[in-house]
């Protein structure tokens, strides 16, 4: 149960390795890794700004009613802020359950909950300059499956 | 008097990221804003700018003490 | 895109830092680890049997199959077979993409087929002595959910 | 003549995995075996099992020859 925001690129694998480690109750473990994409030289470089203290604890807060509506074992958030390159991972999440189908629910969830409503200011820096970037439609509507 | 966080667009188009201002009150932050920064003053009044107290989204009005912390958020982009 | 059986112990994270490297245009990776549950020792341990040059290009069928449904740009299968002890990742499967909704649907698709309907005969032993193990109703009912 | 492959709980019930059997078809193949262990051409006869001839699975008869192989699968169970 963490929540890491960072200015330091980290690598998933390593990230996965240690939230699989030594778990004999677990059956499932569901990971996704967010990747800044370079779309074909489209996008430079992103700029994820976040409140310390305030991102942090808005993200614990879904992370802990997450795991208590789909009975998590452990969950885990790394993210970036800062500059990010294209090909570097922006966002880590890993869900541990007995289950497999509540591990990937919780981490899809999740992931929906980080990349639309999360409280980070996302910049993008192009070679026609930097816009602030908005949520997509696609972003909102997947977030709203989760409202029952 | 308040530390004041700009966020995002907002501090962009303000030039300043952090700042001390002198108000003892959440609406006179925003007229003290306003009076310095027209612009800053009506981008903070704009659609989903949402204003944080020591942390905690506000509606409406609050007393602020020297230990105050605002912060002014624009629409959350998510990651 | 590939399927690797295996009797040796495998590291998922390793695995996924091999498959997340260098990937400027992929948005999204998803990945589910499936461990072997120690079920508090009443299983003390797994054996899957699978029918090499006919299990592996099964789950090459499905996974080709996937590949062209949800639009990947890449996906892997790694599974253990013969003995697996409690606490051993048993089956690790990553699918990339450019969007995490494609990612997750896949990585999901692909853990339903390969717990339902993969071509593996599995025994599980405990303290009682050895069974084999059938499909579960939940394991069906989450197969037929792609039966669009 | 062909080789014989048995898996999952077959393999247990036979006492063997892999054996060499004179037949020059699958229903001479299911007969022989039958021939020589009773109980185990019931279970080959019995629900969800399948067999499949070069590694492809078949229903009803097919030739074999010296280079065939025939693989009986008990209802997969997923890994």
């Amino acid at each position: 149960m963490s929540v890491t925001l960072q200015a330091e690129p980290f690598e998933p694998g390593a990230v996965l390795t240690a939230f699989t480690a030594g778990r004999t109750e677990t059956g499932a473990v569901a990971s996704f890794t967010g990747i800044a994409r370079a779309e074909a030289g489209a996008a430079t470089a992103l700029e994820l700004e976040a409140y310390p203290g305030f991102t942090d604890i808005e993200i614990t807060r879904i992370g802990a009613a997450a795991a208590a509506r789909w009975s998590l074992q452990d969950w885990l958030v790394v993210h970036r802020v800062g500059q990010i390159a294209p090909g570097e991972p922006v966002v880590f999440v890993a869900t541990a359950s007995r289950h497999r189908r509540e591990a990937f629910e919780a981490c899809d969830h999740l992931m929906d909950y980080l990349k639309s409503r999360a409280p980070f200011w996302k910049k993008e820096h192009g070679p026609d300059g930097a816009r602030w970037i908005e949520p997509t439609d696609r972003d909102r509507t997947d977030a709203q499956r989760w409202e029952t | 008097m308040a530390r004041v966080l700009l966020f995002g667009r907002l501090a962009d188009a303000a030039g300043w990221r952090e700042r001390t201002v002198e108000a003892d009150s959440l609406s006179a932050l925003r007229a003290a804003l306003t009076a310095s920064d027209a612009q800053l003053g009506e981008a903070l009044a704009g659609p989903g700018v949402q204003a944080a107290v020591d942390k905690t989204i506000l509606r409406g009005d609050a007393p602020l003490t020297a230990a105050s912390e605002v912060a002014f958020l624009p629409p959350m982009s998510g990651g």
